[in-house]
């Protein structure tokens, strides 16, 4: 049974413009162990399908539908309580921005304490030792000091260390990581995957990572989830994914991508700009961007189906089969940027 | 820290001499002459001048600052000299701010309490639910706070209160410690006496409190550190506790601190309506009849007033927001 | 006329640190650009990397006088510009332009796109009203964006439309120089390739020469065909692009694209990474001897933290600061923690003016 | 930070800057009012002093007329002026002393100082307590405004003693309880002047202070039993008081500083009796179904007017713009924006109820009369008027702006606070053609309004009250004539130059004179109401509660 089984999810905002369906029928599952990354730009849905799963949309303007299982538990359907108790607990989190993920008024020792007290029925001394130990674990040093230490204290890497011991904390099953690198240097973000990866290791969490950037996907992921204008377009496992990408949005991301392994005096791009997600395009979501559209792709959406004949390995495309392989044969060769 | 403090003080002192001298510039510009004060109205020049010699009023203005100031530093500046006394009943200013601060302190005090037991929880309550009725009636009451003059909310009340139902006095005031002989005095009479006072003085600072606690919780209610609290299963209260409320109300503090200084400025209306007797309403007077001293005694105070309020909040403040610090 | 349009010799800029209770003295100096010299050819493009706080930013606007150096000299199309007054310097300013990192704060949003990109042409006092709105529109052609858009303000436009608009303004006046800080940051990747197409082909066009400041060595790589490392306010190696991704000499080169992560997972799992510990010291206190010893693989105690290295060619063109260069690249880690002998024979010890 | 601090100074500064605002309207004397009966004796009665404190309650420094409303009730005068209504409240009777004796130069009074007084506390009162009450007076050391050379200037030794060469005043001599006193030249006002406040009995050894003592033994009906500046003062009734004056109630408590329409209000509910700071302007109206009963309006000895500059060169030293003037104001109008019960018209310096005044009628007081305005003056023009900058003046600057327009005249009108316009007004050579100013005088004698106001010998450089500069030989002979008169003749020979200089010179637009409007609790017993004319305040002392 998968950790994380999410069917169908929706997430609409109500907004002053008018409704945003910021997750429009996403659904992938999370083995238990594995990392499950899900890549996609801004605004294409990946950060709200997280916190829609949480339970941390703002409930006032967000309206949800769909089944996110973990162990096998709705957690859309959960009573308030015991979602409550899950989260921090089973599931944890981290954040892109650890300079404003920490509270700046709480000295660090006192939220992984407070982390500890909220779902452990344990003595102060105890929660610090464990809240010490983690410390430890995640690697900073001077732990036994610093951790009366005030967030502002602490560098962005190891802010972020701290986040990521106060998620693992409770030794959680899962851990959804939302661009946790983002907004770090590359030294410090090979720090910081590398210490997941190990944490991973040890602690036998799953993780969903979120991220814009297919390197760091490629990198640590398991299996690759694709968003684009809220919904999944292509979900594969990593190998696949890289090797055989299927659909022209997913190329046109590698093709943009400047890449230290491949020389191109052109990047290939992708031309406009992301849907609105108030008023999306008819048909395929990507049609009025892709060089391929057909005019099937302007009235009809393409189902999310096997793309190369794997059965781990969905896309919504209506290309044809041997389009695909064409183009997929271009990109092996370095000719990739040429799609355009 | 220390040298922050001292570096306060210097500016304070710095800002004092320039208040002080603007002060006095203004007031020898003023064509009323305080020495008719001193010698009578139908005084010959003859007699004006024996007043004025008397008193070192025929001295140039600046003369008369150094005195003013190196009084200050001889008698100390709470010493009972050390302000000069008045032009009009020649009383020791020193004794007279003795007397008259308490009554603003619990004026500004009180109110201040009195605006944030108000503005707390309705700033609270409207970030949570915006747009709802209590919100919405948050926010006329702001309107109605920042738009009604104390004068005009203090006749209303007293009219209302005090004279058609009696239940609070008409503008009077009773000591909390030692009130005169036959005169209301003690804890109970203070507060009752004060209430009317506190109420008025407090509406418009409730009002923009409520405005600003509002903001400053939905502001920090989006926060990251918040959604972080959340996602780590904290309970609402204790997300409402622990991570927003302390942080929301931190530039609040700072706020604080400096419009309770301010609400001295503020106490001249409340004071003088309300019959009470404390330094704004002391200062009106001494203004309406050119009485320098008193002038000078008020502003002294109230510099130093907002100097140490000044002070002990930023202090206060780097106290409890650990990423300031007073270098 | 040089080869050379930009010629930066020992550039400095201390941020000074003042205490004090009314008068205000200096007490310690934030080491931002600590002596960094190089030179960009014209029409060439020179990359600038290194981690955030590295001074790359600081030392972009101390090169356009955005603000003033502390030391060292700036020579732009072989006339000096440090110490020129205000005056003097308005004429270079035509030529000298900046496209910054943030395309939603460094537009005016309450003046219409016309005049953002009309600006400078203002400024300059060329041209009458029509003309300049017709330059504008060609401009607006240029970075491919409608002309007819000349009456928008900023807020309608997407962020990759936003960096087109500050690449349009830089261009008004066809400068000889543009310095990029961090152009395409803050894009999304369809975006990013987007600009830096666009920037690549002004490039070619009009024969324009760039400084590109940026973190990620992926787009350095892209854009540039000279590359300078900046570690801690000094430049650390600076080579042509290939011979730098290809064979970095510096240790902390080496760090950094080890540490780039690589669309392919095959690549990237196999790969051998070089991590450095810690964080980036403060430049209000920077470590003695070399910069980068204290998180440096190879720091080899007696030298590493005593000697400062100076920037010296190790090969062509190619020259670092260091004084135990990498032999070879790629490299595992336990290689990198062993320097050759040799190797502090090389580089480290000459001296002299690099 | 920083910036913050000098926000919150600076804002305060302003702040209280901002509220710069004065009045220092003149004061006070008489008018007509039941007679006071024998009341029921005892009780307290609460006042309120409203928007302003006691100046001083010592003798030698009280100078404020609603100070002296209170001292009235606590000082024993040689001389006094009774608890009685006009005619007999104005008229001197004996109190600590019988009636002098004055020699034929009148230059030496002899007063024998009664026996039986006694103070509070228990000290009788002597002909030397006489003597020390004027030398504690006249000692530079209190700096006291009733060492104004116009007070006590003609006694002999007054020189030496006020530049404090000496701390006994040479011409008072004290022998047994005979006090005498010598003046270097005859002063028929003197009576009245040495029966001002500053020249009361004080007791041994009172000391010298120039801040004032606030509580000292006294020998009148009632004593200051204690006084908090700022916030209340005691008056007790006096348990040694023999005399005939009378002495109802029990206790006075005055509370200072209170606000006069939270004070109103109280007076209505009968939380306190009476407000000696004044009544709301816009309540007096709504009062009228009161008087007599809790109301009660008396004229003041007091004249309000427009002086116009005479200085050469200035507008007004045509005296054909001045009675034009005179013509062209309408004092309706006027009196009207002062509100209810405000006062009574007049043309004339002299208040009536003044000795001496007669009504001659010479300007039109029913209104404005236009046309012999413009017969007079048709030259048009253009003036400077100094008004106040609070309440009725605000109003009155209007109508004469209208008012002279009617005439072709244009007005620049400019207002101060009173402080301000005195003082500018009383400065020699100001450019102004016309100053709305009050005067009450401060012994009832002629000479304190036209000697004072209208004597040309009188204008100094600075500080003049004489705010017409009306400087007219023949004028200025007639006054110094005048002032040595006594008797029916004297108030006849004023009388006279009040009717001349109105008639013939028109130096001032004089309009009204002004009503003392009080208002009492219902627990005030009404049949006790006294309107004491020469401090034209209700007489404290004779009233009584139900």
């Amino acid at each position: 049974m998968a950790l994380l089984d999410v069917r169908d999810l929706h997430t609409t905002f109500r907004t002053d413009d008018g409704l945003v369906k910021a997750v429009d029928g996403v659904s992938f599952t999370v083995e238990p162990g594995k990392t499950l990354g899900i890549v996609g730009e801004s605004g294409s849905g990946k950060s709200v399908t997280c916190l829609t799963i949480m339970g941390l949309n703002d409930r006032r303007s967000a309206s949800t539908s769909g089944q996110a299982l973990f162990k096998g538990a709705d957690l859309l359907a959960m009573p308030k309580n015991e979602l409550r108790a899950l989260r921090g607990n089973e599931i944890s989190m981290i954040f892109q921005d650890p300079m404003t993920s920490l509270n700046p008024v709480h000295t660090i020792g006192r939220q992984l304490v407070e982390a500890v007290h909220l779902h452990q029925d344990v003595s102060r001394s105890s929660a610090r030792s464990q809240s010490l130990d983690v410390l430890k674990a995640v690697g900073i040093p001077n732990a036994e000091r610093r951790i009366d230490d005030y967030p502002h204290q602490f560098s962005g890497g190891m802010r972020q260390r701290v986040m990521i011991a106060m998620a693992l904390i409770n030794h959680p099953d899962l851990l959804i990581a939302d661009e946790p690198t983002t907004a770090l240097d590359v030294t410090t973000q090979a720090q910081i995957l590398k210490l997941m990866d190990t944490l991973q290791k040890e602690y036998g969490s799953a993780i969903v990572m979120i991220t814009h950037d297919l390197g760091v996907v490629a990198e640590i992921a398991d299996d690759v989830v694709v968003m684009y204008g809220a919904q999944v377009v292509e979900r594969a496992t990593a190998e696949e994914l890289f090797a055989r990408p299927s659909m022209p949005y997913t190329w046109g991301l590698l093709g943009s991508l400047p890449r230290i392994d491949h020389d191109v005096e052109r990047l290939a791009q992708i031309p406009g700009t992301p849907p609105s997600l108030l008023n999306p395009p008819s048909g395929c979501r990507f049609h009025p961007r892709c060089t391929y559209a057909m005019s099937i792709c302007q009235s009809e959406q393409p189902p999310l189906a096997s793309a190369t004949g794997s059965e781990t390995h969905l896309s919504r495309c209506h290309l044809d089969q041997a389009t695909r392989l064409t183009e997929i044969k271009k990109l092996e060769s370095g000719h990739f940027a040429e799609v355009t | 820290m220390t040298r922050y403090v001292i570096r306060r003080i210097l500016w304070a002192l710095v800002l004092f001499v320039v208040v002080t001298f603007v002060s006095y510039v203004i007031f020898f510009l003023i064509p009323a002459d305080p020495v008719k004060l001193f010698a009578g109205r139908q005084a010959t020049p003859e007699d004006m001048a024996r007043a004025a010699a008397f008193y070192g009023l025929d001295q140039p203005f600046y003369v008369q600052y150094w005195k003013f100031l190196s009084r200050l530093v001889t008698h100390g500046v709470i010493g009972e000299k050390a302000l000069g006394f008045s032009f009009v009943n020649r009383q020791w200013i020193a004794s007279g701010v003795q007397s008259r601060a308490p009554v603003t302190a619990s004026l500004v005090l009180g109110g201040a309490v009195m605006w944030m037991i108000l503005a707390v929880p309705i700033g609270i309550v409207s970030a949570l639910r915006p747009r709802s009725l209590i919100d919405r009636g948050a926010t006329v009451f702001v309107l109605i706070g920042i738009s009604a003059h104390p004068v005009f909310l203090a006749l209303i009340f007293l009219y209302i209160f005090g004279y058609k139902l009696h239940m609070f006095p008409i503008g009077s005031y009773a000591d909390f410690f030692n009130p005169p002989p036959g005169q209301a005095g003690g804890p109970l009479q203070w507060a009752w006496h004060m209430f009317l006072p506190w109420c008025t003085f407090a509406i418009l600072f409730a009002a923009l409190y409520v405005r600003m606690i509002r903001a400053s919780v939905i502001e920090t209610m989006n926060e990251d550190y918040v959604r972080t609290a959340r996602a780590k299963g904290a309970p609402e209260w204790v997300v409402m506790r622990s991570h927003i409320l302390r942080n929301a109300l931190l530039p609040i503090v700072t706020m604080l601190g400096m419009d309770i200084a301010l609400g001295l400025g503020g106490a001249v209306f409340t004071e003088s309506v309300y019959s009470l007797p404390g330094l704004g309403q002391w200062a009106v007077q001494s203004l309406e009849t050119f009485d320098l001293p008193v002038t000078m005694g008020v502003v002294v105070f109230a510099t130093t007033a907002v100097l140490v309020v000044n002070v002990i909040v930023d202090v206060l403040y780097a106290v409890i927001d650990p990423r300031i610090k007073l270098a | 006329m040089s080869d050379d349009l930009l010629v930066v010799e020992g550039l400095k800029k201390h941020f000074p640190v003042t205490r004090g209770i009314i008068f205000q003295r200096q007490v310690a100096a934030v080491k931002a650009v600590d002596g960094v010299s190089f030179t960009v050819k014209r029409g060439e493009t020179l990359g600038v990397v290194g981690e955030s706080g590295c001074g790359k930013s600081t030392m972009a606007r101390c090169i356009m006088r955005l603000i003033e150096p502390t030391a060292g000299s700036v020579v732009f199309d072989g006339r000096e510009i440090t110490g020129l007054s205000r005056h003097e310097l308005r004429p270079i300013r035509r030529e000298m332009m900046m496209v910054f990192q943030d395309p939603y704060a460094s537009l005016n949003p309450r003046k219409r796109v016309g005049a953002i990109v009309g600006e400078a042409l203002e400024v300059h006092k060329i041209g009458t009203a029509t003309e300049t709105k017709r330059r504008v529109q060609e401009l607006l052609e240029i970075v491919g964006l409608n002309p007819e858009h000349y009456n928008r303000f900023p807020h309608e436009f997407s962020g990759g439309q936003r960096q087109r608009i500050g690449v349009a303004r830089a261009l008004a006046i066809n400068p000889k120089l543009i310095v990029c800080d961090e152009p395409v940051s803050a894009l999304d990747v369809s975006v990013q390739a987007q600009i830096l197409n666009l920037l690549k082909d002004l490039q070619k066009e009009f024969g324009l020469t760039y400084v590109f400041i940026a973190h990620d060595l992926n787009v350095v790589r892209h854009i540039s065909d000279r590359v300078l490392v900046m570690y801690l306010g000094h430049a650390v190696e600076v080579a042509t692009r290939d011979e730098l991704y290809h064979h970095p000499r510096h240790p902390y080169t080496g760090a950094l694209l080890s540490a780039v992560p690589v669309p392919n997972p095959e690549l990237a799992r196999a790969r051998q990474q070089i991590l450095l510990e810690g964080d980036v010291p403060s430049p209000l206190n920077p470590p003695s001897g070399c910069w980068f010893h204290p998180r440096c693989p190879r720091h080899h105690p007696g030298v590493c933290d005593v000697r400062e290295p100076q920037l010296v060619a190790a090969a062509g063109d190619h020259r670092v600061a260091c004084h135990f260069p990498l032999e070879r690249w790629p490299m595992n880690a336990a290689e990198m923690a062993a320097p050759a002998a040799s190797a502090s024979t090389g580089a480290g010890t000459a001296t002299g003016a690099p | 930070m920083r910036k913050r601090l000098f926000v919150s100074v600076a804002a305060l500064a302003t702040g209280l800057s901002l509220l710069v605002a004065a009045s220092f309207a003149g004061a006070a004397t008489t008018a007509a009012g039941t007679a006071g009966k024998a009341g029921k004796t005892g009780g307290t009665l609460n006042v309120n002093l409203s928007a302003t404190d006691f100046d001083f309650l010592d003798p030698s420094l009280s100078y404020a007329s609603w100070s002296w409303q209170f001292t009235y009730l606590v000082n024993l005068k040689l001389l006094n002026f009774p608890d009685k209504p006009r005619p007999e409240g104005s008229q001197l009777v004996a109190e600590g002393a019988d009636l002098p004796t004055i020699s034929a130069d009148g230059k030496t009074y002899i007063f024998t100082v009664k026996s039986g007084f006694k103070f509070n506390t228990g000290e009788v009162v002597t002909a030397q307590s006489f003597a020390d009450g004027i030398d504690r007076t006249m000692n530079p050391k209190m700096q006291s405004p009733g060492a104004q050379d116009i007070f006590l200037g003609s006694v002999v030794g007054y020189a030496d003693a006020v530049a404090g060469k000496t701390t006994h005043l040479s011409g008072v001599t004290v022998k047994g309880n005979v006090l005498t006193i010598k003046l270097s030249k005859a002063d028929p006002a003197f009576l009245s002047k040495i029966s001002l406040p500053f020249f009361s009995a004080i007791p041994k050894g009172m000391p010298i202070n120039d801040k004032g003592e606030h509580t000292f033994a006294s020998a009148g009906p009632y004593y200051i039993k204690s006084y908090d500046v700022g916030r209340q003062a005691i008056i007790e009734r006096n348990p040694n008081y023999t005399g005939s004056r009378p002495h109802n109630l029990d206790r006075i408590v005055v509370t200072i500083n209170t606000d006069l329409d939270q004070s109103f209000l109280q007076v209505k509910s009968g939380q306190a009796d009476y407000d000696a700071g004044g009544l709301p302007p816009a309540q007096v109206a709504s009062l009228a179904p009161l008087l007599g009963k809790q109301f009660f309006v008396d004229t003041q000895l007091e004249t309000d007017y427009l002086a116009l500059n005479t200085s050469a060169g200035r507008f007004f030293s045509d005296v054909s713009a001045r009675k034009a003037a005179n013509m062209a104001v309408d004092r309706p109008a006027m009196l009207r924006a002062r509100g209810a019960f405000a006062g009574k018209r007049t043309d004339q310096v002299l208040p009536p109820g003044m000795a001496g005044f007669r009504d001659e009628k010479i300007y039109p007081i029913a209104g404005a009369d236009v046309e012999k305005a413009k017969a007079l003056w048709s030259k048009g023009g253009k003036i400077t008027v100094y008004m106040g900058n609070r309440g009725a003046a605000l109003i009155q600057a209007q109508v004469l702006q209208y008012n002279f327009k009617q005439i072709g005249i244009d007005t620049d009108i400019q207002l101060f606070t009173s402080a301000v316009l005195y003082s500018k007004a009383g400065t020699k050579g100001e450019a102004f053609d016309i100053a709305s100013a009050a005067w009450g005088s401060d012994y009832p004698d002629a000479s304190d309004f036209l000697d004072v106001l209208l004597n040309g010998q009188n204008i100094h450089a600075t500080n003049n009250n004489n705010l017409a500069y009306f400087n007219q030989a023949d004028i200025n002979t007639a006054l110094n004539n005048a002032a040595v008169l006594s008797g029916p003749a004297r108030a006849k020979a004023y009388g006279d130059i009040d009717v001349q200089i109105t008639s013939k010179y028109a130096p001032w637009v004089a309009y009204d004179n002004r009503n003392e409007r009080s208002f009492f609790s219902s627990k005030v017993d009404p049949a006790c109401y006294v309107f004491q004319p020469i401090y034209a305040k209700p007489d404290l002392a004779s009233l009584c509660l139900k």
